[in-house]
């Protein structure tokens, strides 16, 4: 066991994130301040802790990637890619939950100390080598996310979603540290580096073992990013949890699970990797057809978007068929995904009101002429999601694609092509609603919800998300190149 | 240069002078207004006319050879570019064109007085000289086609003129399509053609096409030629649009469907002679279809009552002795006889037109008779003109129509009995050409109340002399005593068949006068009648004779056999494969994927318990997976 | 006999399995919850077992972890269950059935 | 590096979208006459281009290459030969025309003209690409803009038609993606891991014969959707029959061209061997294509499908000159979808100028139009009759040299093909007759007024150019000639196939200069 050496590097972004959450605590307790405070110091936390992960990002770059705290956390390119993802999926959360937080009044505060708490805590999976401080890290974060889906406590809806998304992790989360420990029988050891190494000498019992180890944590992990079967609770808990947190809901956790699977599974069993890569395809495929298939039917935009969430994160699978090959793929992906998708539950959030419950498409009916920047972004953002080109959701589709073929996933890359002419049915639809039918009533039912106003910072995270989702559709290089110098291994 | 080389030279002025004429009509003809722009229009055809004549000396006097003038490259990947043929044939065929043309032209300006499209008829009539002189000008199949079309074109435009009729639009269509259905045939003639010689240019195809063309492939092509022809000239089966085309105006149908587009298809056959010459089965069927064609026509003539349809089943008729001609590889004869008939026939039309013209658009011989006294020029010119197409000598028909039986019978065998099949379309011919005589200018008049027959104005009168005199004379020029045509149309032709000579030629001429004078008298004692009973003496055959009356219902036929079906056949696919089969189809896949979702729908039943039992399915089915690809 | 691992180990997965089949049948949000609850200890169990026979700490160590992270599932847990219970006034979660399809 | 002149004619129509759609958005007036305007310069960009083509050269001419995103090999790859030059001369006359054409629309105008403009700046994209990732990014990005146009200023069933629109063409493309896809990585695994998305480095790739065949497969199932070929067919009628006249003008005009030229361009170009292999398959669907449509066409009582249907009908004259795999088959089929564009376009802005007068399509509530219309019935007839393909008119010159060419190598399917030539004249004489002649029968007909000089202006054009176009082709020809010359050279420098004469041009006597 190496000595511990202590690198404050290594963790600064995580705690940054939690002072500045027990700040934000503190001072909502002893202060009651207005929410503008809660928000510059959000602010000062989030560009801080960017700035730490800058740092681990150069220096992981010039030096290669360092270990610490014995061997459990890692600094490298790949965990400050991670980082840079979650601070900015926070922010854009942050900013498109603003109008909820303000809502909620007195516990406004909390919605801003769980937002950092579940970012730190994804955080410390993307950057830990440690399958019990990946567990860990998880359970930081999931018991935020718990806690953001029912944080309104106003409607029976939202209390369901926690509820649900609850149990189902929890129950998720012991599959997974079964895992851990099945694996730390079979191999030996915890750290993912050493995995392989250990399991040709000490063999407690069979390889199999380690291979249900290995099945447990995939499990564990894809739960969290909703990837079919596992995927039940995310239609409940995005439809039930307010509006305007879902988005950062979905991207966060793709991030952090990528994050920990990609490791794990290339790191710790590249030895098993055929057998993996085949489990991940099958996972791919079900989740893709799956997602597709009953986002179809769908009547609510919130579970719509759940269900694609859910094909997203089979197609993101399917670039990681690629082994290590995928990765760069995995990061755009997820990138772009996240910004896109938060983008989408922003305009949900404003036209159903930020902690508002249902939001039925009918609402989205002659939506352009009501207000254009948000049935504009909203159509873009289907567009995106659907994958066409010059838009960031093409390029990474593409990428994962071209992943998945390169691991010798042909069937998988033509079901995938395929599945998405599903996902243009009904992307298309909510467009068609908003611009090719006609406004219904004046008095619109969500008119008295979400009042259809892209106000203050929601307007401009739709501006943000937009032009991002754009500029790297057509300029997709620079993101690419960090994407691939993301992948130290 | 001397003037006639240099419209030889530039032989392509013949076809841009009406042209030019068409365009500045279209534009600014309403602004002249009638008559000025009939006028126009004659004067450029007959420029057209004065040119062909000047270019033509050098050949009327033997010194000057076939001229091709290349005047730009169109298609150069088919070997198809814009070149023109002066030669006799082509010479001769321009002044028939732009001559006849030319009178039709005048007459116009007399027939169409009053007309509120007046200038958009000249506009059309140009626009036919046009194509009419590209089509026989061309040295390039591909040209010719063109002219082929253009000519459709024009008769389509002319005889829907009175588009307001909804049977002259109908008529029109079906002119053009039955065309097409001939173009079918010529287009497929045109692929074989230019497969085998890689271009479409006459001065390679032409001359000696045996040197490629083999004995099958020329058989092939010589029948798919005929195929256009038939359709082109109004032969057996495709002589249906020509009696509707009688919807358009008088001056239409004497210049499109007598004297010049339907002798298209004569000239297309002669011009291509020398395929013919390769197969001798495709001249048999050229001419067999013609002989049929003549005969057939001939006993529909007879029963007819329309002024005009008369005349129409007898160009039909006539034409069939042209391919008859064509088809004994006679073709001077066949040309000679599409010359003369270009006269009478087009004198004959005219003269209708001027009969119509002054019964106030009645059309119906059973109501006319009695006219002679009325409208003198005309009685006479109709008179000749009678006498011509019956083929009674000195007038222009006898000396073609003879030449062109006498050839036929020379060949012998099955020839004889074509020859036959001719020689009693001849009787036929007098008989229903004298019946339209006398029940139109003799006998006691049949005319409605408030009918007052004048006179058409001279504009009208002078082309029908003119023409009476060249339907008198015209015969002349090609006799027994003096073949001038033989030797000057000689150039264009190899392998001619001369026809008997010596003594043969006058018995067949003489049996054929007697057949002509028998039709001429019968029809004579039954119809100069003081009442002019057709029923009195057709009771011996009424079921025969209504058949013949209505054109033996061919066209309920192809009624019921072609157009019928055919439109069934495409409603069927247009609204059933197409809408339920095939679209069906689509639809039904997206229908499926919706079905699928639905039913996958209950599974996300919102309990925990089967949300949790598809997270433990999904552990067992991944450990199973692994354990048994992991080498367990 | 000696009880070898191998004995503990299995032990540990039927003490799993029964929490998952607890999941799976039970309806009351604190059984399900006790279900998990027991599923985690029998990760504890396999952790001490295997580091007994590894001569490994790690596995003990990691024992401290997940009864940490247990317990704070609890609060958070117990919670949520409490405000769910506030509202609607059952535990059952087969009562939560609004979200669906 | 001279002057980026392919670059501005892609970019060019972009920027003249932002344009409009930054002008002040009361002034509802500016909008139509500024994009007009604004589309009027490809116009004279494309003209320039056709004039300095260099006549007689096969390669591309003006190529650029631009590194796009070089680790994946995407270039910014430029290039226009003689089959493109045409398309991009056609989508930029067409497009300022369909704008005119598209005073009527009301509702949303900005977003009109900037759709449109959008559409043409893909279009242009796509048949200047000479990299397979750029050339489907454009070939994706136009179904957004089209599905716009269709499923918003479309007529009552707008938003099926629009769906089924993009669906079944997103379809295709998706196929088409996976297929590219493959390619890439081929030629990283041949070329030592370097991927490239090159066309022209792509031609230089060795592959497995059913390698080609399943590769052929993908590309060819979404060109035909677009052509589109039986039986993928049935969403053209729908699409045109609901789309506004300017979509109608640009779907039938170029976006069906997407699909023949893709085939020229690709299939024919990338799968020499498998071309050959599916020759059969290709020329009966073709030949299907031809009668079938013109068939489905005579009995539609809606004059909009009727032009749709007949699009079928002459697209597949044009793939099956493409698979006759001759030079006159070749340069038929590429002289037709120019020719196609100018003669559908005009006869679908027609449909549309008679639409905005009387509101309907049904060929039943008119006839005896031709007595108050002439000018419109004269312009009608004079389309109609180039789109017969009668000689002298632009559409003959496409179909004469396809059913020539094609009659060397496809003999029995050339004869059935034929046969479409008389149902040409069916249908759309037929149509004619009970539109424009007879007595008028409707009352509301009688007052229709004639065109006016806008309108006039638009035909005008167009007919101009099918009267030139049929006349002296050998303008375009010589142009497209080289390029079509040279898809064959590579077709048997590859395979054992031998074209037959007189099937190359050298083998084509008198036809240069006469004797």
């Amino acid at each position: 066991m190496s000595s511990v050496n202590i690198s404050y590097l290594a963790i600064g972004p995580e705690i940054l994130l939690t002072l500045g959450a027990v700040i934000v605590l503190m001072v909502d307790v002893f202060r009651k301040p207005s929410p503008r405070v809660h928000a510059w110091l959000a602010a000062l936390t989030l560009v801080l802790a960017g700035v730490a992960v800058g740092f681990q990002w150069s220096s992981a770059t010039a030096d290669g990637p360092s270990l610490s705290f014995a061997g459990m956390i890692t600094t490298d390119t790949f965990g400050a890619y991670a980082g840079f993802v979650l601070l900015g999926v926070a922010a854009l959360g942050l900013a498109s939950a603003w109008r909820m937080i303000v809502e909620i009044g007195r516990r406004g505060a909390e919605g801003v100390v769980l937002v950092f708490m579940a970012a730190a805590g994804f955080m410390i999976m993307a950057t830990s080598v440690n399958l019990v401080l990946i567990f860990v890290g998880l359970e930081i974060a999931s018991m935020s996310l718990y806690v953001l889906a029912g944080i309104t406590r106003k409607t029976l809806q939202a209390d369901e979603a926690a509820l649900k998304y609850f149990l189902l992790g929890s129950f998720a989360s012991a599959v997974f540290i079964y895992g851990a420990a099945l694996t730390f029988a079979g191999s030996g050891s915890l750290s993912v580096y050493d995995i392989h190494q250990f399991f040709a000498s000490y063999v407690v019992l069979k390889q199999s073992v380690l291979l249900v180890g290995m099945a447990l944590l995939i499990v564990g992990v894809a739960f969290k990013v909703s990837a079919a079967p596992f995927h039940a609770w995310a239609p409940d808990a995005y439809q039930g949890s307010p509006a305007g947190i879902v988005g950062f809901m979905v991207a966060a956790a793709k991030v952090g699970a990528f994050a920990a699977l990609a490791r794990i599974l290339i790191y710790g069993f590249s030895t098993f990797s055929h057998e993996w890569t085949t489990g991940l395809s099958l996972l791919s495929a079900i989740s893709i057809v799956v997602g597709m298939l009953l986002a179809v039917v769908q009547t609510d935009i919130r579970r719509m978007l759940a269900y694609s969430s859910v094909a997203h994160a089979g197609f993101i699978l399917s670039a990681l068929t690629a082994g290590g090959a995928g990765i760069p793929a995995m990061w755009f992906y997820v990138a772009v995904y996240a910004v896109q998708v938060i983008g989408a539950f922003t305009v949900v959030s404003a036209v159903a009101g930020p902690s508002g419950g249902a939001s039925p498409l009918s609402d989205y009916t002659g939506l352009a002429e009501r207000s254009p920047l948000l049935a504009g972004s909203l159509a873009f953002f289907m567009v995106a999601m659907s994958g066409v080109p010059l838009t960031s959701g093409f390029v990474a589709k593409f990428a994962a694609f071209t992943s998945a073929w390169l691991g010798g996933f042909e069937w998988l890359v033509i079901l995938a092509v395929l599945a998405s002419v599903i996902g243009f049915f009904f992307y298309l639809r909510v467009i068609v609603l908003m611009y090719m039918h006609d406004p219904v009533a004046v008095e619109a039912p969500g008119a008295t919800r979400g009042g259809f106003e892209a106000v203050g910072a929601v307007r401009w995270v739709l501006i943000i998300t937009v032009a991002i989702t754009l500029v790297f559709g057509i300029l997709p290089g620079p993101l690419l190149d960090v994407a691939r110098q993301a992948f130290p291994f | 240069m001397t003037m006639s080389e240099f419209f030889i030279r530039n032989i392509w002025l013949i076809i841009l002078l009406p042209a030019i004429g068409a365009v500045v009509l279209h534009f600014v003809g309403r602004r002249i207004g009638e008559p000025i722009a009939g006028w126009v229009a004659s004067s450029m055809i007959g420029l057209s006319f004065l040119i062909g004549l000047i270019a033509a000396i050098p050949l009327f006097q033997g010194t000057a050879e076939a001229h091709v003038v290349h005047v730009f490259d169109w298609i150069p990947a088919l070997g198809a570019s814009a070149e023109l043929l002066w030669d006799p044939l082509s010479a001769l065929m321009v002044l028939v064109v732009s001559g006849v043309g030319a009178l039709i032209h005048i007459y116009s300006i007399g027939y169409m007085h009053g007309d509120e499209r007046f200038t958009r008829f000249f506009v059309y009539l140009n626009l036919f000289a046009t194509s009419m002189l590209t089509l026989v000008l061309a040295n390039n199949f591909g040209v010719l086609f063109v002219g082929w079309e253009l000519v459709g074109l024009c008769s389509y435009l002319l005889i829907s003129f009175w588009y307001v009729r909804p049977s002259a639009a109908a008529a029109g269509k079906k002119a053009f399509i039955v065309n097409r259905i001939g173009d079918f045939g010529f287009l497929i003639g045109l692929m074989i053609i230019f497969s085998t010689f890689g271009t479409l240019s006459y001065t390679t195809v032409l001359n000696d096409p045996g040197k490629l063309l083999g004995a099958g492939a020329a058989t092939a092509v010589g029948l798919l030629l005929l195929v256009g022809a038939t359709g082109k000239s109004a032969q057996l089966p495709l002589y249906v649009w020509l009696p509707d085309a009688m919807e358009g105006p008088t001056p239409v149908s004497a210049l499109i469907h007598a004297a010049t587009m339907v002798t298209a298809g004569v000239f297309m056959i002669a011009r291509t002679s020398s395929i013919y010459a390769l197969s001798d089965t495709a001249s048999v069927v050229v001419a067999t279809i013609g002989a049929l064609t003549a005969f057939y026509a001939a006993t529909i003539a007879m029963a007819q009552t329309d002024i005009k349809r008369i005349l129409a089943y007898s160009t039909i008729s006539q034409l069939g002795y042209m391919f008859l001609g064509v088809g004994s590889a006679a073709y001077v004869a066949g040309v000679f006889h599409l010359m003369t008939h270009a006269f009478f026939k087009a004198l004959l039309f005219l003269g209708a037109g001027a009969v119509i013209h002054g019964m106030a658009d009645e059309q119906d011989i059973m109501k006319m008779g009695g006219l002679w006294s009325k409208m003198k020029t005309t009685g006479i010119t109709m008179a000749v003109a009678t006498l011509a197409i019956s083929g009674i000598p000195p007038f222009a028909g006898f000396w073609s129509k003879d030449e062109i039986l006498a050839s036929t019978f020379g060949r012998g065998g099955w020839w004889v009995v074509l020859w036959a099949i001719g020689l009693i379309t001849a009787g036929l011919t007098a008989f229903y050409m004298t019946r339209w005589f006398v029940l139109t200018f003799l006998g006691e008049p049949r005319w409605d109340d408030g009918v007052h027959p004048h006179e058409a104005p001279k504009v009208m009168t002078v082309p029908l002399m003119v023409l009476a005199a060249l339907a008198t004379v015209g015969g002349l020029i090609n006799t027994p005593f003096r073949a001038g045509l033989e030797h000057f149309l000689e150039p264009s032709f190899e392998h001619l068949t001369s026809g008997p000579s010596g003594a043969t030629v006058w018995l067949l001429a003489a049996i054929s006068v007697v057949v002509a004078l028998i039709g001429i008298v019968v029809a004579w004692r039954l119809y100069s009648r003081r009442d002019a009973a057709e029923e009195a003496w057709t009771a011996g055959l009424p079921s025969l004779w209504r058949r013949m009356g209505h054109a033996y219902y061919v066209d309920d036929v192809y009624g019921t056999l072609v157009v019928a079906p055919g439109k069934l056949l495409a409603a069927w696919s247009a609204f059933v494969l197409d809408k339920k089969v095939i679209d069906g189809a689509v639809i039904g896949v997206g229908t499926v994927v919706r079905r699928i979702g639905a039913a996958l729908r209950p599974l996300q039943n919102g309990f925990v318990r089967s949300y949790a039992l598809s997270i433990a399915a999904g552990v067992v089915g991944l450990v199973i997976w692994f354990l048994a690809t992991g080498g367990l | 006999m000696t009880v070898t691992a191998g004995w503990y180990m299995t032990l540990a997965a039927v003490l799993f399995g029964i929490g998952a089949v607890g999941i799976l049948v039970r309806r009351n949000a604190v059984v399900m919850f006790m279900c998990i609850e027991l599923m985690l200890n029998a990760v504890n169990l396999t952790f001490i077992a295997a580091g007994q026979e590894l001569r490994d700490l790690t596995g003990q160590l990691a024992v401290f972890f997940v009864l940490v992270v247990a317990a704070a599932e609890v609060v958070v847990g117990l919670a949520i269950i409490v405000a769910v219970f506030r509202n609607s006034e059952t535990a059952s979660v087969d009562e939560f059935n609004e979200l669906k399809g | 590096m001279d002057f980026p002149i392919l670059t501005v004619l892609i970019l060019l129509p972009f920027a003249a979208a932002v344009i409009v759609a930054l002008l002040p958005s009361r002034r509802k007036e500016l909008f139509l006459p500024v994009g007009i305007a604004l589309s009027l310069l490809p116009v004279a960009l494309a003209g320039y281009l056709f004039f300095v083509f260099k006549t007689g050269e096969a390669g591309f001419q003006f190529v650029e290459n631009v590194p796009w995103y070089s680790p994946w090999g995407i270039s910014w790859h430029l290039g226009v030969d003689g089959i493109s030059l045409l398309m991009i001369v056609l989508t930029a006359i067409l497009m300022p025309i369909s704008l005119a054409a598209s005073t009527s629309i009301s509702k949303r105008v900005k977003q009109f003209v900037v759709f449109n403009l959008l559409l043409e700046g893909g279009l242009m994209g796509v048949f200047l690409s000479l990299d397979m990732f750029m050339f489907f990014v454009f070939f994706e990005v136009i179904l957004i803009p089209m599905y716009f146009i269709i499923g918003v200023w479309g007529s009552e069933r707008r938003i099926y038609a629009a769906v089924k629109f993009f669906l079944f063409t997103a379809f295709g493309s998706a196929l088409m993606l996976a297929g590219i896809i493959a390619m890439a990585l081929m030629y990283a695994h041949q070329n030592g891991g370097m991927v490239s998305f090159d066309y022209l480095g792509w031609l230089t790739l060795q592959m497995p014969i059913h390698t080609e065949l399943w590769l052929f497969a993908a590309f060819a199932i979404a060109f035909a959707i677009k052509v589109p070929m039986f039986p993928f067919h049935t969403w053209l009628p729908d699409a045109h029959v609901e789309a506004p006249t300017a979509g109608s003008v640009m779907l039938a005009g170029v976006l069906l061209k997407m699909g023949t030229y893709g085939l020229l361009r690709f299939n024919l170009g990338l799968f020499p061997h498998a071309t050959l292999k599916f020759v059969p398959v290709m020329a009966v669907l073709a030949v299907i294509g031809i009668v079938y449509g013109a068939a489905v066409a005579i009995v539609q009582p809606n004059l909009k499908k009727l032009v749709a249907y007949s699009s079928v009908s002459h697209l597949g004259f044009i793939v099956l000159g493409i698979f006759a795999l001759t030079s006159q088959g070749l340069e038929g089929g590429v002289v037709q979808m120019f020719n196609h564009g100018i003669t559908t376009g005009a006869l679908f802005l027609l449909v549309g100028m008679i639409y905005e007068r009387r509101h309907t399509k049904e060929i039943s509530d008119f006839g005896g139009i031709q007595k108050v219309m002439p000018i419109f019935a004269g312009f009608f007839l004079f389309t109609a009759f180039a789109s017969i393909g009668l000689p002298s008119l632009n559409g003959f010159i496409g179909e004469f040299l396809i059913l020539m060419g094609s009659f060397l190598t496809l003999k029995w399917y050339a004869i059935v093909a034929a046969s479409g030539v008389i149902l040409a004249a069916v249908y759309l004489l037929w149509a004619y007759e009970r539109v424009f002649t007879g007595p008028i029968t409707k009352p509301e007909n009688e007052k229709l007024l004639d065109l006016d000089a806008r309108e006039k202006t638009m035909l005008g054009v167009l007919a101009a150019l099918m009267l030139l176009m049929g006349l002296y082709p050998k303008i375009a020809l010589d142009k497209i000639g080289p390029s079509t010359e040279a898809v064959l050279d590579r077709i048997q420098a590859t395979t054992s196939y031998q074209v037959p004469a007189p099937g190359r041009l050298a083998d084509v006597l008198g036809g240069i200069g006469g004797e």
